[in-house]
């Protein structure tokens, strides 16, 4: 499973390409800890790539690592092909790459409509003197980016709260409006910190219904942290399992959930989980 | 040695004593934010407050005259009287702990859960509102503060140093009361230390400060922390108030020395006793060795910026502060 | 209950998006308008300009500003008074170096200047936080005073220290200078505050507004989502501070006329502006014009009362006036944290939703 | 906006949208709310679109008498969908988007459709479900492509792609043959009646149907092409297809669609239709809102409130109705316009009402005073699918809760001596789709239909008054009508009863069972601080069956008006022990009562209430939420109620 030649062809059919984004040897220190230990792994174009392990494993440190928030100590990230040098996170988000987060980072004080049009600042080419005058420039590529925002909403079914303050929401549709922000940046890979903790069975089945729809729809690139195993099983294409920093496992959910190391790592924080 | 150099010496022993004082003041803001959280602005205008209060007691001052006579045409000012120093320092105490029971039970208890920089603009508040009271309750002309401390220069300490450099130095001179001033600020922050150190209620202020759920469960009264640590801002104001009312005169401007402070604390940080320290003595002797050295060429009273460019700049280069330790950010 | 929005329904995104969406508000704010350019002039008398009008569309010009870097942008400045200056002295060297360029034109470069110096003074944070950058900007306010006390070449080398606004004419009146008709200085206060607050809008409104907004309500978020943090802040530093010197300008030149640096833009004038904001409601534009008005008018309130009414001493109303401001501030941090701005939304929401309570 | 048919030429529904894509090409024809703004069509747009679609079906093989479903929530497109198949001849038959799976079946197989027009994924899906038993069905069109994109499209494919390949195809020729082939009688639409009894039969309408009916109802209530309506129900069901095609086509009024269902309430409002529609269920559902909502207000508002709508109550419907008022009521009611009333209008988004409509079932009369003493002029009208909807309906100034108006234009009524209501007119339908015997009993030869419902017209007003269905309706001992439904409904209106059951047949007088509603009576009995722990012992409180008992009273004295009716006062009544449920079979799923399961259940309780006895015990088995069987026991008070003296006794009395 670890050619990084061709790609490979899903159950559903689905056509996987070639490597998208490559992870060799990374390791990341905070002071003495080490949150992240020589870990390697690829996400290949059109997968759905799940990143599993128990609480504190370095999952998140890993996509924080993607998206150029940490810089790891040792390795390197290979971003269509190309080694990636040290980026700011604003710049790795103009590659493609966005995000949502574990414990919801929405705008709290703008509307669900302005928070889903920040993710289209990266789109923004009016300087300030035209978004000044307004008229023109400013209004048209506001204008366009508001149809494209207009689109994720519909495909997410939140029209009903475009104009309401997220600080109003509950929970489940907060984190909707969230992975409305990141697709609104049409990201080439998107990157889900947990989109379904702390959600009920129904939201898990609508989210879980989402994120497929957009790797079908858009063909993007989908890499996720989940706890709920189901939930990982069904949706990804490979997944990886951290534990303690280091990777213990790697492939399919098959492969995956019958391999020993795994296993024990399981069952070993099974209370916790 | 020469005379210049040995003036720079002058400069640097007066620096660290104008540093004490800026600590002096620090300390009421560190107090405070520790165990509050709140960038209690108003600490100047609180040392002005004090050492009107103080000078108006010991001189018998009717509060409000001005207002009443404005009222009612009376001519009152003076009860006539005149109470001792000590007893008087006493009673301010008293004034000064139940403004801090007041700022707590009327402003801050209904602020809890705000934004730091919400509380900031309250404090910012209650510094006009303080500063209009003191000026209505003991008139706003400027008042000689008469404790009989030291003053003039410390003649002994310039005739056994005189001579050092040569027939042009006459010898350091050093104001007496700065002496004073130091050792009581000495005192006091050691006081302070072994308060918060070794009292009950210090090791309880600590414990708020670290960390308020913590604190609340087991059991320790946030309302009462808050109010003693007010109080205790109150009475370093006092001191930090007597100091310099002694040295300039109790006036508007005394409540200035407390912008002072800001730059020192972003050196120490706002939450290190030590920090304080240190940097109030850092800015004392830089602004003055500055001053001494840059000061004639740009045509002087740099004192009034120095401090804030210093801090600005060692910022920018180290957010923490002096004494913090580095912020890792986390998603 | 004055809403009818019934048949409001909007069909491109400009309409859905506009400052005003329904229609009443619309027209409340052509009626504003008119009422300011087209009444207004012609019922001024000195008293009303200098006591009222002029200061209220000034400092609403600056707590404009402010509002952008600290309410939008959420960087806290205390060094308003130093850029107001920025301001009124690069409006006098410009003034009196170019005196046959329009004074309009100075004063727009004034605010260029202004916005020069503040984005200089803003580099810092990008490092600095929340009270540590309020402190910060604090060097700004007392090296840029101590700045133009101690070079002479600011104040042309006058005896006084002062700097005070020769005679410019706009289509030949006097718009500055000792005998200028008071209408004549309050249109042109009007004209920049209207121009002004147009750009604030859109600028809020937009791609630069949500940038700047993303900044304050979650920096790491911001940054991940793509936005540049150095560029967000720089540009708000440099909006904000552009206004703050147009105001600068104009309270030198079309407002006092002669200022000497250390009274006129002291700290105070920062604290001042800072609680424009707070009181009028941070993030907001309205926000900043109710605030200026409240505090403008305050103490001329005050003072009719004290003063003219009960005859007290000016010296005593003036501490008074200290208490009340003191008071006031803090009831609005007890009772409205958001400023007259949210209870403005609020009754305009009851009314809306008008009979229902919700 | 009267160019006859003949006028102008016009035979076709699609023959009015070219008028109106020539007349008023400019005017806007459709909005609908998508992606956040309201997307506009005029009649010139929608005239492209219509003829795209047609070709697209013409190039996918569709021929003309073809039936074509019509499946989806109301959207601009889906009435193109349904212009164009009747353009190329075919017969669009739309059909409920909520039905389940098999229910699409049955009328797709019924009408053997080879094509379907839809929504969604979730009609798509439906349809796959039970495409083995359609062999005919040859291709499905949708519009929302959402989730469909792993689909086999071999006979899928979307609109906009059917659309291309229309344009690219071309054949205008064939369409305007087509187009020009079809007659004033040729078939509109065909409508399935929601089988409550039976299956669902397939009403076929013809063209003039439609249009005279269109025509005649629009003149009746001069719409005109400024009208705004919000079409919002189900587009299977007859009255939206007069409304958003037959209506809107003719005087060219613009068709409004929300943009989802949960956003409707917030879309109506920003539309502010001046032409609208809804059964008394939405009515009752918004004036419930509004009451719950007015609860939260303020002392002061929720004084003003009422203070203001009793004036309404009182006044509104005299100044809708250009009857004379005191001066001081219209100051009094000019305020409360000012204070609540517009606001209110406005927020519930009836604001623009010019003409507003109920019907389906008897509405409340506080529920309807309460809209018109607002000042929207509701009315009610009495139709049915068979007759393109209008049989009656209230002319302006004559509105009343108790009747459904006077004959609509063009339309003869009958009362046959059994009591039934027939009608004969232009909208008149054509014939019950492949089921002629059933067309016969319906339909005599000189066009008379029959309704099945009971009613008489009233001498003085010549307004129909609705008794009930036929078949319901018995005959007392005396012979004399006897009409449960039309009493149950009256006691129903009173929030406090939920349910109730006449008996009567083949008695002497009637008597009652009744259910009070324990919200209602809860509310009031914790107003007044009366403890209960259970329906049961609140339903035998004295005070409560006080308050019942004055209702009866009062349904009494209405039905003592109807000299017909007069008999079927409610002589006594009890207040059961159990709420009646369709788990214990007492009543259908879809709540209405079994009369006769209730009649043998409860026999002693019948007996007791005409044996005289004033009280009597009782034990009955129910089912428990979780299946379990039980059995409560209970002693029951039985009331005599208060009756009153029937209007023929009143006139001899003086």
């Amino acid at each position: 499973m670890n050619d990084r030649q061709t790609g490979y062809v899903t159950e559903d059919g689905r056509q996987i390409g070639d490597v998208m984004l490559d992870l060799r040897d990374i390791t990341l220190r905070f002071g003495g800890v080490e949150a992240i230990k020589n870990i390697s792994f690829d996400i290949r174009e059109g997968e759905i790539r799940a990143i599993i392990g128990p609480n504190g494993a370095g999952k998140s440190s890993m996509l924080n690592v993607i998206s150029g928030f940490y810089v790891p100590q040792d390795g390197s990230v290979w971003f269509h092909g190309k080694k990636r040098a040290p980026l700011k996170p604003y710049q790795v988000a103009r590659q493609g790459i966005a995000r949502t987060f574990q414990n919801i980072a929405l705008f709290e004080g703008m509307t669900v409509l302005d928070n889903i049009m920040t993710g289209r600042l990266n789109y923004t080419k009016s300087g300030m003197i035209a978004q000044a005058i307004w008229k023109g420039k400013a209004e048209r590529e506001e204008t366009e980016n508001r149809e494209k925002v207009e689109r994720v909403i519909d495909f997410l079914e939140i029209q009903a709260i475009r104009k309401t303050p997220v600080g109003r929401l509950p929970y489940g549709l907060k984190k909707r409006v969230e992975l409305a922000r990141a697709l609104a940046a049409e990201p080439k890979l998107l990157l889900l910190d947990e989109p379904m903790a702390g959600m009920n069975v129904e939201e898990k089945e609508d989210m879980s219904r989402f994120i497929l729809d957009v790797n079908d729809e858009f063909g993007t690139t989908i890499a996720l942290i989940e706890h709920d195993m189901g939930v990982v099983m069904d949706l990804s294409d490979r997944v990886v399992v951290m534990d303690y920093g280091k990777k213990i496992g790697d492939g399919t959910p098959d492969e995956v959930r019958n391999n020993q190391a795994v296993i024990d790592a399981y069952l070993g924080v099974a209370h916790d989980e | 040695m020469s005379a210049d150099f040995l003036y720079g010496i002058e400069v640097v022993i007066n620096g660290l004593m104008a540093g004490v004082m800026y600590a002096l003041v620090a300390l009421g803001f560190v107090l405070i934010f520790k165990a509050s959280g709140i960038f209690n602005f108003a600490q100047g205008v609180m040392a002005l407050f004090a050492a009107l209060t103080l000078v108006g007691i010991m001189e018998g001052q009717v509060p409000f005259a001005h207002l009443i006579n404005a009222t009612f045409g009376t001519e009152i000012h003076h009860f006539g009287w005149h109470v001792p120093a000590l007893l008087a320092i006493f009673l301010t105490v008293g004034v000064m702990v139940v403004f801090a029971w007041a700022v707590q039970r009327f402003l801050f208890r209904h602020l809890v859960g705000q934004e730091p920089i919400i509380l900031f603009m309250a404090t910012i508040g209650l510094a006009y509102f303080l500063e209009g009271v003191g000026d209505l309750m003991w008139g706003s002309d400027i008042k000689t503060l008469a404790l009989g401390l030291p003053q003039g220069g410390a003649r002994w300490l310039e005739d056994a140093t005189a001579g050092l450099g040569g027939e042009d130095f006459y010898g350091f001179f050093i104001d007496k009361l700065d002496i004073v001033a130091t050792g009581v600020a000495i005192v006091l922050v050691a006081g302070l230390i072994a308060f918060s150190q070794y009292t009950k209620h210090g090791r309880a202020m600590r414990a708020v400060a670290d960390d308020h759920q913590a604190a609340l469960s087991v059991g320790i009264s946030l309302n009462f922390i808050w109010i003693l640590v007010w109080s205790l801002a109150g009475f370093v104001a006092l001191v930090a108030g007597i100091m310099w009312g002694a040295k300039s005169g109790v006036q508007f401007s005394l409540s200035l020395i407390a912008l002072k402070a800001l730059p020192v604390l972003m050196l120490g940080g706002f939450t290190s006793i030590p920090g304080a320290i240190v940097g109030g003595l850092i800015i004392g002797v830089g602004e003055k060795l500055f001053e001494f050295l840059i000061g004639p060429m740009v045509g002087g009273a740099t004192e009034n910026w120095f401090a804030y460019v210093l801090a600005l700049l060692f910022l920018v280069f180290r957010p923490q502060g002096l004494f913090g330790e580095k912020i890792i950010e986390r998603v | 209950m004055l809403y009818r929005e019934a048949g409001d329904y909007k069909t491109s995104y400009p309409a859905d998006s506009q400052t005003f969406p329904i229609a009443f508000d619309r027209y409340r704010y052509w009626v504003v308008l008119a009422v300011a350019f087209l009444v207004i002039p012609f019922f001024v008398n000195d008293y009303i300009v200098n006591a009222l009008l002029l200061p209220f569309l000034i400092y609403s010009i600056a707590a404009i500003g402010l509002n952008i870097l600290t309410g939008y942008a959420g960087q806290v400045s205390l060094g308003t008074g130093g850029f107001m200056a920025v301001g009124a002295y690069a409006c006098y060297k410009l003034m009196t170096a170019f005196p046959d360029v329009n004074i309009l034109i100075h004063v727009v470069l004034a605010g260029g200047v202004t916005a020069a110096v503040g984005t200089a003074f803003g580099l810092p944070s990008l490092r600095i936080k929340g009270f540590y950058l309020a402190v910060a900007t604090l060097a700004a306010q007392f090296f840029l005073v101590w700045l133009f006390n101690k070079v002479a070449w600011f104040y042309n080398y006058s005896a006084s220290g002062q700097i005070s606004a020769p005679e410019r004419t706009v289509l030949g009146i006097a718009v500055t200078g000792p005998n200028t008709p008071a209408w004549a200085s309050y249109l042109v206060c009007l004209v920049f505050v209207t121009i002004c607050a147009l750009i604030a809008r859109n600028l809020t409104r937009g791609a630069m507004g949500r940038q700047w907004m993303a900044i304050r309500d979650m920096d790491i978020a911001a940054e991940i989502i793509g936005v540049n943090p150095l560029k967000a802040k720089l540009t708000a530093f440099a909006v904000s501070s552009f206004f703050v010197g147009v105001s600068g300008a104009l309270f030198f030149a079309v407002y006092l006329g002669a200022v000497e640096v250390g009274e006129a833009f002291g700290i105070n004038k920062s604290f001042l502006v800072l609680f424009m904001i707070i009181i009028g409601g941070l993030g907001s534009i309205f926000g900043a014009f109710a605030g200026a008005a409240f505090l403008v008018t305050l103490p001329v309130f005050l003072k009719l009362i004290g003063v003219d009414l009960l005859g007290w001493p000016t010296d005593l109303v003036a501490h008074l006036q200290l208490v009340v401001v003191g008071l006031l501030i803090m009831f609005f941090l007890v009772k409205e944290p958001h400023g007259l701005a949210h209870l403005w939304r609020l009754a305009k929401e009851k009314l809306r939703l008008w009979p229902f309570p919700h | 906006m009267s160019a006859g048919p003949n006028a102008a030429g016009v035979k076709t529904l699609p023959d009015l949208l070219s008028r109106n894509a020539k007349m008023m090409s400019d005017k806007v024809a459709y909005r609908e709310k998508e992606f956040g703004i309201w997307q506009t069509w005029t009649w010139a747009d929608a005239q492209k679109e219509v003829e795209a679609f047609a070709k697209g079906l013409l190039t996918i093989g569709a021929n003309s008498g073809d039936l074509i479903a019509v499946a989806g929530r109301n959207r601009p497109a889906l009435y193109w969908a349904m212009i164009a198949v009747q353009k190329i001849g075919a017969i669009p038959v739309p059909l409920y988007q909520d039905a389940a799976a098999e229910e699409i079946a049955y009328a797709l197989k019924n009408c053997d459709a080879r094509f379907a027009v839809v929504g969604d994924q979730e009609q798509v899906d439906k349809i796959a479900d039970v495409r083995d038993q359609l062999p005919n069905l040859k291709h499905v069109i949708y519009l929302d492509g959402r989730g469909l994109r792993k689909y086999d499209h071999s006979d899928l494919s979307s609109f906009a792609d059917v659309q291309a390949a229309g344009e690219k195809a071309g054949n205008d020729a064939e369409l305007v043959e087509r187009q020009a082939a079809l007659t004033y009688d040729s078939t509109c639409v065909m409508l399935y009646t929601s089988g409550t009894t039976s299956r669902p039969k397939g009403v076929v309408l013809s063209n003039r149907n439609v249009i005279e009916t269109a025509k005649n109802s629009c003149a009746f209530d001069d719409l005109n092409a400024n009208e705004e309506i919000l079409a919002y129900l189900p587009m299977a069901w007859v009255g939206d297809f007069i409304f958003s095609m037959g209506q809107a086509l003719w005087t060219g009024f613009c068709v409004n669609c929300p943009e989802s269902a949960e956003t409707m309430q917030a879309d109506m409002r920003e539309i502010g239709p001046t032409y609208f529609f809804a059964p008394p269920q939405v009515f009752e559902r918004q004036l419930t809102q509004v009451m719950i909502r007015m609860e939260d207000a303020g002392k002061f508002k929720h004084r003003m409130f009422h203070r203001f709508m009793d004036v309404a109550k009182r006044v509104g419907p005299k100044l809708l109705d250009g009857e004379p008022v005191g001066f001081a009521d219209k100051i009094a009611y000019t305020l409360g316009k000012y204070m609540v009333y517009a606001p209110l209008k406005d927020t519930l988004g009836l604001g623009r009402v010019r003409v507003g409509y109920t019907a389906g079932e008897a509405i409340g009369p506080e529920l309807f005073q309460f809209y018109r003493s607002l000042g929207i002029n509701l009315k009610q009208l009495y139709g049915q699918t068979e007759a393109t909807v209008f049989i009656t309906q209230q002319p302006n100034g004559e509105v009343r809760a108790d009747t459904v108006g006077v004959a609509s234009p063009e339309v003869e009524l009958k009362i046959s001596d059994s009591g039934e209501v027939f009608y004969r007119s232009p909208g008149v339908f054509v014939e019950y789709f492949k089921n002629p015997e059933s067309t016969a009993d319906t339909k005599d030869p000189e066009g008379w239909v029959a309704t099945g419902d009971a009613g008489f017209i009233e001498e003085k007003s010549g307004h129909l008054r609705i008794i009930d269905r036929v078949k319901d309706v018995g005959k007392m001992s005396d012979g004399s009508m006897f009409a449960p439904k039309y009493v149950e409904n009256k006691l129903k209106f009173f929030p406090d009863i939920l349910e109730a059951v006449v008996f009567g047949a083949g008695r002497d007088r009637c008597c009652a069972f009744l259910n009070i509603d324990l919200t209602a009576v809860g509310n009031w009995a914790e107003r007044n601080n009366i403890a209960y722990s259970s329906y049961q012992e609140l339903s035998q409180n004295k005070q409560v069956l006080d308050i019942v008992a004055g209702h009866v009273a009062q349904v009494n004295a209405s039905i003592a008006q109807d000299e017909m009716l007069s008999n079927c006062q409610v002589h006594r009544f009890l207040v059961l022990h159990k709420e009646l449920d369709a788990d214990d079979g007492e009543m259908t799923r879809t709540r209405k009562v079994r009369r006769g399961v209730i009649a043998e259940k409860f026999e002693d309780l019948v007996e007791a209430l005409y044996g005289g006895a004033n009280e009597i015990y009782t034990e009955t088995e129910v089912t428990y939420e979780d299946g379990r069987k039980g059995k409560i026991a209970a002693t029951l008070d039985i009331r005599d109620a208060e009756l009153s003296p029937p209007v023929s006794a009143k006139v001899a009395a003086e």
